[in-house]
């Protein structure tokens, strides 16, 4: 049977609803022999900035049960080398390209969006909005709707890219948030970002990581992710992008039931470097089991 | 394209205490590896543990059309408990082979590899393809542990070294002291130009061989660092070391991409 | 050698750090065949309501990786068969005796705290505030830092016995409840309670828990619980009792190395339920192998 | 004191297709085990899967001083599939007996046992103990499943039963339909005072068994009830269902406590 994957998130289609999440997929190119880049929905690059970051000092990795705390701090080669040494590459493999953005203040974003809009290969801007807003005594932009939507509003006029907004789970009520974002002007959102955790060396009775915390990703996450992701769906009309511990098309599956019109697969990728395909040949059989012809007759269909 | 492979246990003992060598059948793709490359490992399905382990390669051969990848490993953690259970067998899923190796050049003459502990894994690797590969350089091994039961892997480098030399702190074996300071002792047979230092242990051991080396022309020595990882392939930026800049790439530095094995002069090992 | 064990909560003298967490531990006496209970520090019992209550409609539980949901609805036999049924067997076993209570209103709440405060046998009353308050339109008491601190001092003045304040993980900051419960009164606080989270059958498309939502618990959320629990240590002087995913004594002395005075084990009770006690075996090993004398000198000492 | 124990596999094959049977040494105190009654099984070490998984008893023997636990189970999901791949010497923590078994009177003189599936489990070792403790009782076992190869447990039951009638739903053996049909045809031998039903299987087909025995004494017929676990030993409430009172306890019953086993009569299916 032959099925309809293609989704369409802000107006731009993707051949299949299976993205690889900011951070997790680099530049893409750290793929390229692992599988083929070109059958993907969409690739999420690692957030970019304005200027190149160095990130926190090591160690920044610890394992968790089922998943894993990131203290890394974003580093990254900063919007310009980006559009120079990575986007040439990037524009040649065929699949959707989103640069994830993020910045310290409204105008940081608006100068980092600005730019990869003016840059031919960028398709979807994806505004990570976990980061502490430094003017602001260093309250996160996600965990304050009335910020979410600031930001959210300068960087769509900056911006002539539809705008996905990713939202942080650290936070009372999500659905405020998207509200906000939504109200703004967002053309999508994506959550969830990573929980903020903690792991101890109990022998040298240290914090495992140099940056104390970090932020737990994996399947750990995933049932937290799936309720907020349903929680928004029934929030907002805009298409939601969901991710949070998805390690195979069944996790997928269980995202777009909920009503998520795509998704995302982050630490998986560390697990198994092809797992994406994996998954985008799963979601297909099972719909061809079936006899569903198209991804968009199965996205939102929970009874509840 | 170079995807994970699920990997089957051809064999697996213990060796020293709580040091096993495992061997596993690979896809011939592995033939290509250079000493100091390592593997990322993980158990076929299930979470515990999550991520994969990294572990140099500790040796690769060819039985008629298999390869076979050997890696040495010290229990330490739920991971490699994990792995000293498994039988001959069992399945396992691994990536590689990964990272950048050490370079020798043609030239050397004299090869010192200083190996503390289970650091001694990618320096037998390299032991046996410089014996292999430029025949007639001298390989001389210093080989340091806690004490003389904990001397893993010294049967073999003995068969592949020139020389061995043994330290262990409690002075059961060899020198009474630190691997190096058995090779300070050693220093002034590794002054030529042809000479070459390779290095894997505990960060303490190599940052005493950093000072040791101090005032050695860049290239003299080159180490293999060891961090924490989960995607080995240089996406998830966890396993960052500080490096000293070549002109080129400086600052926090992938360890499984333009690593694990870096210019000893060039790491910032910091406090 | 001898380790001192024994830890003070609100006046209360535990024996040893280790409590068994509300809701996983029954009314005690399901435990009896597995474990020496008398040598719990402490027990906490099921949530207590002013009425029995039938809880939520089966399927309540669903496996997640490394944890598990619950949507049990709180089904519980109501304060006064607590204390006719179950309390006479709870005098009987020499550990501190802890009742967790909650309500849909302050005059619930109250009420049930004042009940227990007559009823001899009772040490400690820990009040859990995740709870909806329905006439606040169901939002939650304990995502709300003014409901959360009013409730606490409605159950302080109604009660003779000391308060211990259970906190939700589902806020945006911790802290702000945490402080708020410290003002109005509040003894100590215990966190973490589950995290909501969600989990769907894509063979049926329906949610696996009748109720849509659980709690989760287990070893998945210990990363956010250490991190909450680290935080609330550094946000207030009362004693802060830690959960949430503790499996062994090594995950226990991450919490208590963080700060937290006591510990509660829940989840894991049901994996092994006799593990309560290995836990306290394990502490006391882990001091004495290191020359501590009193597990007071241990709390607190995260170096960062 | 009967606190968890790690206990040892003792040999472990398929059986029918997808059905495995697996032995286990335990303590000995599983010899008090009653028909019904079920152990909560985990695999030993990681939370792959997390919580135990119950499964009736399907037999209790002993050889000398060692007594063995027989558990007959299908794999459905992630945990099944992993006790599957065990082998002979692997470790499991159990815990058990838990939970009410089957009431058998008696002066029960005829006993039917209908078996939807891997139901047969629980009323395999129902039938050999009628025949070992109530000697003379016939046992009339009725099981059903999808097709002929899907009849687990067979062999077995037609060593300790009278009689067994067999069922398929594709008909491929035995009666064309539904085991509860099945049993319909048979109903006027079921009449009398001295006869007992016990059953266990798919909600569907209690469901049924209540309807076709409708009107019928209360304590007419017994059954085995499966609903998800996560402590087996009445702590977590979460494995309720919603039970008649019988005058004490009714509403949401736990399954692990106070069942599995319940009159017929008292269980409320829903939808
Ligand atoms: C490139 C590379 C090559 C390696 N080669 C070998 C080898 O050939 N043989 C061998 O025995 N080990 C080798 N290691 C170390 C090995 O990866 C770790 O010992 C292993 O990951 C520990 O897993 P665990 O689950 O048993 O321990 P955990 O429970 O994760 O941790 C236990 C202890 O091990 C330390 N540890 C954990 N991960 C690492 C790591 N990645 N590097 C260093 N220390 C770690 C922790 O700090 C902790 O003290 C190598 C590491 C790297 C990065
Ligand atoms: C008292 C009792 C006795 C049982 N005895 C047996 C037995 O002797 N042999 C046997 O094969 N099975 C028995 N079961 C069912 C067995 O427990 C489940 O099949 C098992 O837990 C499934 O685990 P899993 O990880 O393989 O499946 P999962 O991946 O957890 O689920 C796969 C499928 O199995 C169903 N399932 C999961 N758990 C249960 C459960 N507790 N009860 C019913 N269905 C479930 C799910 O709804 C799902 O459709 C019994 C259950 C109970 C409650
Ligand atoms: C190592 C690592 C780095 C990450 N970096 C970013 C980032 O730069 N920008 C961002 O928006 N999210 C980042 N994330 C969050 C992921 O994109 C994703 O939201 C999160 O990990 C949850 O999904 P998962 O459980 O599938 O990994 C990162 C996650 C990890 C594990
Ligand atoms: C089945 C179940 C029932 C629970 N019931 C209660 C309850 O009645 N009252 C309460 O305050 N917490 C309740 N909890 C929450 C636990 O006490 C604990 O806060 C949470 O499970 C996190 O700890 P853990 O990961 O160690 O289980 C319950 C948890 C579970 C799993
Ligand atoms: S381990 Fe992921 S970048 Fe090195
Ligand atoms: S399984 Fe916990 S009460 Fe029944």
């Amino acid at each position: 049977m032959n099925v309809k994957m293609g989704v369409d998130i802000g107006g731009v289609t993707l051949k299949n609803p299976v993205m690889t999440a900011s951070g997790t997929f680099g530049y893409g190119e750290e793929y390229a022999d692992y599988l083929d880049i070109g059958r993907l929905g969409a690739i999420v690059v690692k957030g970019l900035s304005l200027s190149p970051r160095e990130g926190n000092p090591p160690p920044r990795i610890i394992e968790t049960a089922s998943g894993m705390l990131n203290a890394v701090g974003l580093q990254n080669v900063g919007v310009e080398e980006f559009i120079d040494k990575k986007l040439p590459y990037l524009r040649t493999i065929g699949s959707v390209v989103v640069a994830n953005i993020f910045g310290e203040s409204v105008e940081d974003y608006v100068k980092v969006a600005d730019t990869l809009s003016n840059a031919k290969g960028v398709d979807l801007i994806e505004v990570n909005i976990s980061c502490p807003n430094v003017r602001k005594g260093g309250i996160a932009f996600g965990s304050d709707p009335v910020l979410a939507g600031e930001v959210t509003r300068a960087v769509k006029s900056a911006s002539g890219l539809p705008v996905i907004v990713k939202l942080t789970p650290n936070v009372t009520d999500i659905t405020k948030i998207a509200r906000s974002v939504e109200a703004a002007g967002a053309d999508a959102v994506s959550l969830i970002n990573t929980l903020t955790g903690m792991s101890i060396d109990i022998e040298k009775r240290i914090p495992h990581l140099k940056n104390i915390t970090g932020g737990l990703s994996g399947p750990a996450i995933k049932p937290v992710a799936l309720r907020m992701v349903w929680e928004t769906v029934n929030a907002v009309s805009i298409p939601v992008v969901g991710l949070g511990g998805i390690m195979n098309a069944s996790d997928a599956l269980e995202f777009l039931i909920a009503g998520a019109r795509a998704v995302q697969v982050g630490t998986a990728n560390f697990i198994n470097p092809s797992i994406a395909v994996d998954i985008i040949d799963g979601i297909e059989n099972y719909l061809s089991d079936r006899g569903i012809g198209d991804i968009n007759d199965l996205i939102g269909t929970l009874r509840i | 394209m170079k995807p994970e492979t699920c990997a089957k246990i051809f064999s697996q003992r213990e060796t020293v205490k709580g040091h096993f060598l495992m061997i596993v059948k690979a896809p011939v793709s592995f033939r290509e590896a250079i000493p100091g490359q390592f593997i990322m490992v993980r158990l076929e399905g299930g979470n515990s543990p999550f991520l994969s382990r990294p572990f140099s390669i500790y040796s690769i051969y060819s039985r008629g059309d298999d390869t076979f990848v050997e890696i040495f490993y010290k229990v330490v953690g739920k991971g490699t408990d994990a792995f000293s259970r498994l039988r001959e067998g069992a399945s396992l899923d691994i990536l590689g082979p990964l990272g950048r190796g050490f370079d020798v050049p043609a030239s050397c003459r004299k090869v010192a590899l200083v190996a503390g502990g289970i650091g001694v894994a990618p320096l037998s690797f390299l032991a046996q393809r410089c014996g292999e590969d430029i025949p007639g350089t001298e390989v001389i091994c210093y080989l340091g542990a806690g004490s003389s039961e904990a001397l893993a892997g010294l049967d073999r480098l003995e068969k592949i070294c020139s020389t061995v030399e043994i330290s262990t702190d409690d002075g059961s074996r060899g020198y009474h002291g630190s691997v190096t300071g058995l090779l300070k002792r050693d220093m002034d047979l590794y002054a030529d130009d042809d000479t070459r230092i390779y290095s894997c242990g505990p960060r303490p051991m190599l940052r005493g061989l950093q000072e040791l080396l101090k005032g050695r022309p860049p290239g003299t020595c080159q180490v293999s660092l060891e961090e924490r990882m989960a995607c080995g392939i240089g996406a998830c930026l966890g396993c960052v070391a500080r490096i000293r800049s070549d002109g080129e790439k400086g600052g926090m530095v992938r360890v499984c991409k333009e690593g694990p094995v870096f210019d000893i002069d060039r790491v910032e090992f910091g406090e």
